[in-house]
């Protein structure tokens, strides 16, 4: 079957609520175009005492890379889980394009977290693969269980999928019989045979080993490269510098600077960045 | 303590071959009333047998000491030499003559048929078959029953036997008309009645095989007993009759 | 042993056996199935967050491993008529063993649920599926490989304890030990031939536990 | 309950409480201390490369967990004297729930000793620790913490599992029960105190167990 | 008490079999000479059927530090194990100045291993700290435990240690308390206070988060400067670079390559060498 085969069933893309793919099965739901897919104003969240996100605006726009970059416990897992409705902010507006608006003072229901989680799909960094289910199985368990595609087709939109990236020949193996990088990468094309218009990475490859960096970050990519929209947190800055549209730097649970990658990477304007930067970059100095 | 027969010259009995030099070690249930039981439930062990048994030890001038446990154990102990005797009205039967040596009897006492008052279905022995009766598994009143043609249920004891009946869940237990006489005394409430006996059965004091002299030693104070009262006074006492003859 | 002992050994072995087959083990094989469930259900209810639910669980569990099971028989078969409640032997053993599995069981469920990682349910949820399918199809197959070795543990100590189901006129291999040796009068002999028996019986039992091992673990590295 | 069946109650209260300070409790904690040494033998040696220390752990084990408790009391009491051994009754009594234990808390600790990772061994050897430093210092400390919520499920069921003891003539809190309720024939309300008494002596050593806990968790993340 | 206390007792060298430190705390065993410390030669190792050493020859001198660098798999670790005599090689034979030459195709005693063992110590890349002691119970547990040095001693060494790496108030802290650089630093501390020959870190800052890494490469640089003895696994390569008196490529059980980092950086001899080092430093090309 090939990959077109997307475009050609109508039905697909209603079930799910999604745009259809376009040829490539690593083309994103939507053409990039400007409009704003999400908008994110104001995000607050605290556990117990500590505020850990202090009002966060964020605006992603389809087809844009945004990349958040900070030091460990700035909060930018934070926000990526208050994007994919696996933490509620305790505040703030959340507005998908086409979707509802959702005002987390206001409380939010449960219909209203599926609803938002529906338009995202996140990759973990330690994948999170399910160990007791083939890489095949582990693909299609979205696509089959929860959007009721057929299976066949979502089989073979699967595979597909494991092609474009290289991974045809394991569709039967189980995840422990992976590399890291492999893992990972089936990790994405689980998130991405969901067809979700927003992806979402987490350090997708700070747990793997460095030569298999590259592999993993290559697809991202040509993800980026064809249109998808996403939000990356990553340490990778020669990767964000070469993939980004926007780079966010947060520090505290706060944005502390945003702007285009050459920008923040040549010249912060903040000195907060600048020395983060430098432990990164010259960690001996 | 060892209980290795390393009798002292002095004591009494070493031709006995006691677990205990000086001592009658009796095993008995403990909890079978009104034979061998608390007194005011975790009182003194008192009954009938535990009181013949009092009577004989002392007739032969030797300490007793008591070791209560179920009946499962009751004659491993007995085999594994770690008690002379068992008190515990162990009624006389062929396996267990071919196993074990007995006194002379002193309990002789009939076997009842008890049902629910007002059952009328039941009136002999012959009656039990196909009916189902509650007993416990080491009595030989579960023998009797399964010889009547019974589908015998097997229980702990009495006390289950009579709730299972009183439940009617069962239609009777056999049982030994003084087991029986003793529940009515204590609750005169109960709706039991006996609808049928057997001709008298035994129970004795049981030995291992080898203790033929303490076995006539025994004997000859049970006689002595008998014949100066002290059984009979001990029946009275339990019963209100004397059930040793 | 000599040659009468050899010759009861032998008559026994069967009958022995029989009660085993026909009692201890249909018994202890239907408690330990409805036990699972309930373990299950009481498992859910001590993690869920519904204060109320959690501390029933909490008090079952509690409450049935802190008394003792021959108790637990004893009020379901004679102390439930009082209530007006009548039930057969059967019926009444295995409500009572499948209530103890259940409160055993139900703390071994709720270790292996917990001992999925967290990243499992996130995973789920991420696909958009629902706490209750992710439940169903990510946790709990990986919650069952953790659990087996500690539950086979609870069902062969439930084989054993089912021997206390002839106190409520259950017949099963303990009692037909029990009446042999009654009227054999051979109890020491009698008792090592049903230990024996019930080892055996364990021993079959335990290697069909490692096959279900060796099923669930196809998909871990060896 | 009637005024008569609440006297009862109140009457037998203390001597089964009695019976469970005098017999039970000691029984259970002399025998639960010795297994657990035994246990910790057994564990090493079916962890260890040696073929026949690890089939006789092994062998051990399966006996143990296959076979009646009562079984392995009646053989120690009453058995054991045909080659000999005579034993009384407490000493019969602590040696068979010491072996019993042993064989179920084998296991635990064996899971608790695989579960400390492997990397804590070698950190002991590369600080120039032979296997028993490292085993004494390193790993059972951390084994300990892993083990205390099973083992004290093993000990909850010995408490239990004592009332055999009765068996073999020791007086423990089921027993005292037993010549309650045969005097009084009221087997229903006695055995439901005895229950109630179990519970709350399990409630007691429970806290005792999350007292443990505590201790054994305060270099744990919270 | 003053670290430089160390030189004064002259028992406590003959007790551990080890040089006396430097008035430093952080300064090695032996101030360094040319002597050569280690020689190894033809090691090889099988797991099964695998063959993952396949004659390994290394010659370590005194101060100096040699850095192993390969893809995963190609054995680094094993070498590194084989040296602190946690894997017992096939053969080869392994010679620490000053001790008995051990051929392990002749077999090896126990007693070997344990000599072997004691002149090295090992940093872990996951710490291993032991989580039930504090961080001071966990550096004196070897000095006091296996080198029966007095506790008093031992405490007073362990804190100056503690205080050289910037850990002074964490000594009561348990490691769960500590963050990922912190419990790095420690592990570092652990094997300092044995005063071992040669120190031998494996991967020691993989595990940790980006911005961390830079704290302890410091410290290994500046256990460099002052000459203690070292072999070092390690994906940094510019750290390498600075720190390394030799870099050995390893791959497939193999020494591809060996020589002074600038040569095998910037102009690798081995096609292998020059394209493992092309995926870690430009992983998107
Ligand atoms: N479930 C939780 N309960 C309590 N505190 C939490 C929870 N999740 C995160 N935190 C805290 O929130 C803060 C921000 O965490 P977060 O994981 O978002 O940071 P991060 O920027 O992703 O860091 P890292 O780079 O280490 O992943 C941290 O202080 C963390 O300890
Ligand atoms: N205990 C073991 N049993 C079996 N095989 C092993 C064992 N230890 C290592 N190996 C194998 O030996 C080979 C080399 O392993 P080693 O850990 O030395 O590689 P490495 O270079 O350190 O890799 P990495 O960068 O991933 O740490 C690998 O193929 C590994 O699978
Ligand atoms: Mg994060
Ligand atoms: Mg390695």
């Amino acid at each position: 079957m090939s990959p077109s085969e997307f475009e050609q069933d109508p039905t697909r893309s209603d079930a799910a609520g999604r745009r259809p793919a376009a040829g490539d099965p690593l083309a994103p739901g939507a053409t990039p175009d400007d409009a704003v897919l999400l908008t994110a104003r104001g995000i607050r969240k605290s556990f117990g005492e500590n505020e850990v996100l202090r009002s966060i605006d964020l605006e992603v726009r389809r087809g844009e890379v945004v990349v958040l970059i900070g030091p460990s416990g700035s909060g930018k897992t934070t926000v990526l889980r208050s994007l994919n409705g696996l933490e509620t902010p305790d505040s703030g507006v959340l507005d998908f394009d086409g979707g509802p608006e959702l005002d987390f003072a206001a409380g939010i229901t449960k219909q209203g977290r599926v609803a938002m989680r529906d338009r995202s799909a996140m990759v973990f960094q330690q994948h999170n693969l399910f160990p007791h289910m083939t890489v095949l199985e582990n693909v299609i368990e979205g696509p089959v269980r929860v959007q009721r595609v057929p299976r066949a087709r979502a089989i073979a939109d699967a595979e597909a999928l494991l092609e474009r990236v290289g991974l045809s020949d394991k569709r039967d193996a189980y995840p422990f019989a992976l590399s890291g990088g492999q893992q990972q990468r089936v990790g994405i094309v689980r998130a991405l045979a969901l067809r979700p218009d927003l992806l979402l990475f987490d350090e997708p490859t700070s747990a793997l080993d460095p030569e298999l960096v590259g592999e993993v970050l290559k697809v991202i990519k040509e993800l980026a490269d064809e249109g998808w929209t996403m939000v990356v947190v990553t340490h990778e800055l020669g990767f964000a510098r070469q993939v980004a549209d926007e780079v966010l730097f947060m520090d505290g649970g706060v944005v502390v600077e945003r702007g285009a990658p050459k920008d923040i990477f040549t010249n912060p304007a903040e000195e907060r960045t600048r020395r983060f930067l430098d432990r990164i970059l010259r960690p001996l100095d | 303590s060892s209980s290795t027969p390393a009798a002292t010259d002095d004591a009494s009995g070493d031709e006995y071959g006691l677990v205990k030099a000086g001592t009658l070690t009796v095993a008995t249930e403990g909890t079978y009333r009104p034979f061998t039981y608390h007194d005011e439930g975790s009182g003194d062990l008192v009954g009938y047998d535990v009181e013949i048994a009092e009577a004989v030890a002392d007739e032969l001038g030797l300490e007793i000491e008591f070791q209560e446990t179920q009946w499962d154990a009751i004659f491993a102990g007995l085999e594994s030499g770690r008690s002379d005797v068992i008190a515990n009205q162990v009624s006389i039967n062929p396996e267990r003559e071919e196993k074990y040596l007995f006194s002379s009897p002193y309990t002789v006492s009939p076997s009842v048929v008890v049902v629910n008052e007002g059952d009328t279905s039941i009136s002999s022995f012959e009656d039990l078959a196909g009916k189902t009766t509650a007993q416990s598994l080491t009595s030989n009143f579960y023998q009797l029953a399964v010889d009547a043609g019974a589908n015998v249920e097997a229980v702990e004891g009495w006390a289950q036997a009579v709730a299972l009946l009183e439940q009617g869940r069962v239609d009777a237990t056999v049982n030994d008309e003084l087991t029986y006489l003793d529940y009515v005394k204590e609750n005169p409430d109960a709706k039991l009645e006996v609808v049928a006996e057997t001709d008298p059965t035994q129970s004795a004091l049981a030995f291992a095989k080898d203790k033929t002299a303490l076995v006539k030693a025994v004997d000859e104070a049970l006689e002595t007993l008998r014949a100066d009262g002290t059984l009979a006074e001990i029946g009275e006492k339990y019963f209100g009759a004397d059930v040793s003859e | 042993m000599d040659s009468s002992g050899w010759q009861l050994f032998l008559d026994s072995f069967w009958p022995i056996v029989w009660g085993g087959l026909g009692g201890t083990i249909p018994l202890a094989l239907a408690s330990f199935a409805i036990g699972i469930v309930l373990a299950l259900v009481v498992a859910l209810m001590r993690i869920s967050k519904n204060r109320v639910l959690s501390g029933v669980a909490r008090f079952y569990v509690s409450v049935i491993r802190g008394t003792p099971l021959l108790v637990q028989l004893f009020v379901i078969f004679y102390g439930m008529p009082a209530v007006g409640i009548v039930l057969d032997p059967w019926p009444s053993a295995i409500i009572a063993f499948s209530l103890n599995v259940g409160g055993y069981a139900a703390e071994i469920i709720r270790a292996a649920i917990l001992s999925v990682p967290k990243g499992q349910w996130e995973a789920g949820y991420t696909i958009g599926m629902s706490s209750g399918t992710t439940l169903r199809r990510i946790i709990l197959p990986q919650a069952a490989r953790v659990s087996v070795p500690p539950l086979s543990n609870t069902f062969i100590s439930l084989v054993k304890d089912t021997s206390l189901a002839s106190l409520i006129l259950v017949t099963e291999l303990f009692r037909v030990s029990e009446e042999i040796a009654a009227f054999s009068q051979e109890f020491m002999l009698i008792y090592l031939e049903a230990a024996l028996i019930y080892w055996l019986f364990c021993l079959v039992l335990s290697s069909g536990q490692s096959a279900l091992e060796r099923r669930l673990d196809r998909y871990v590295a060896v």
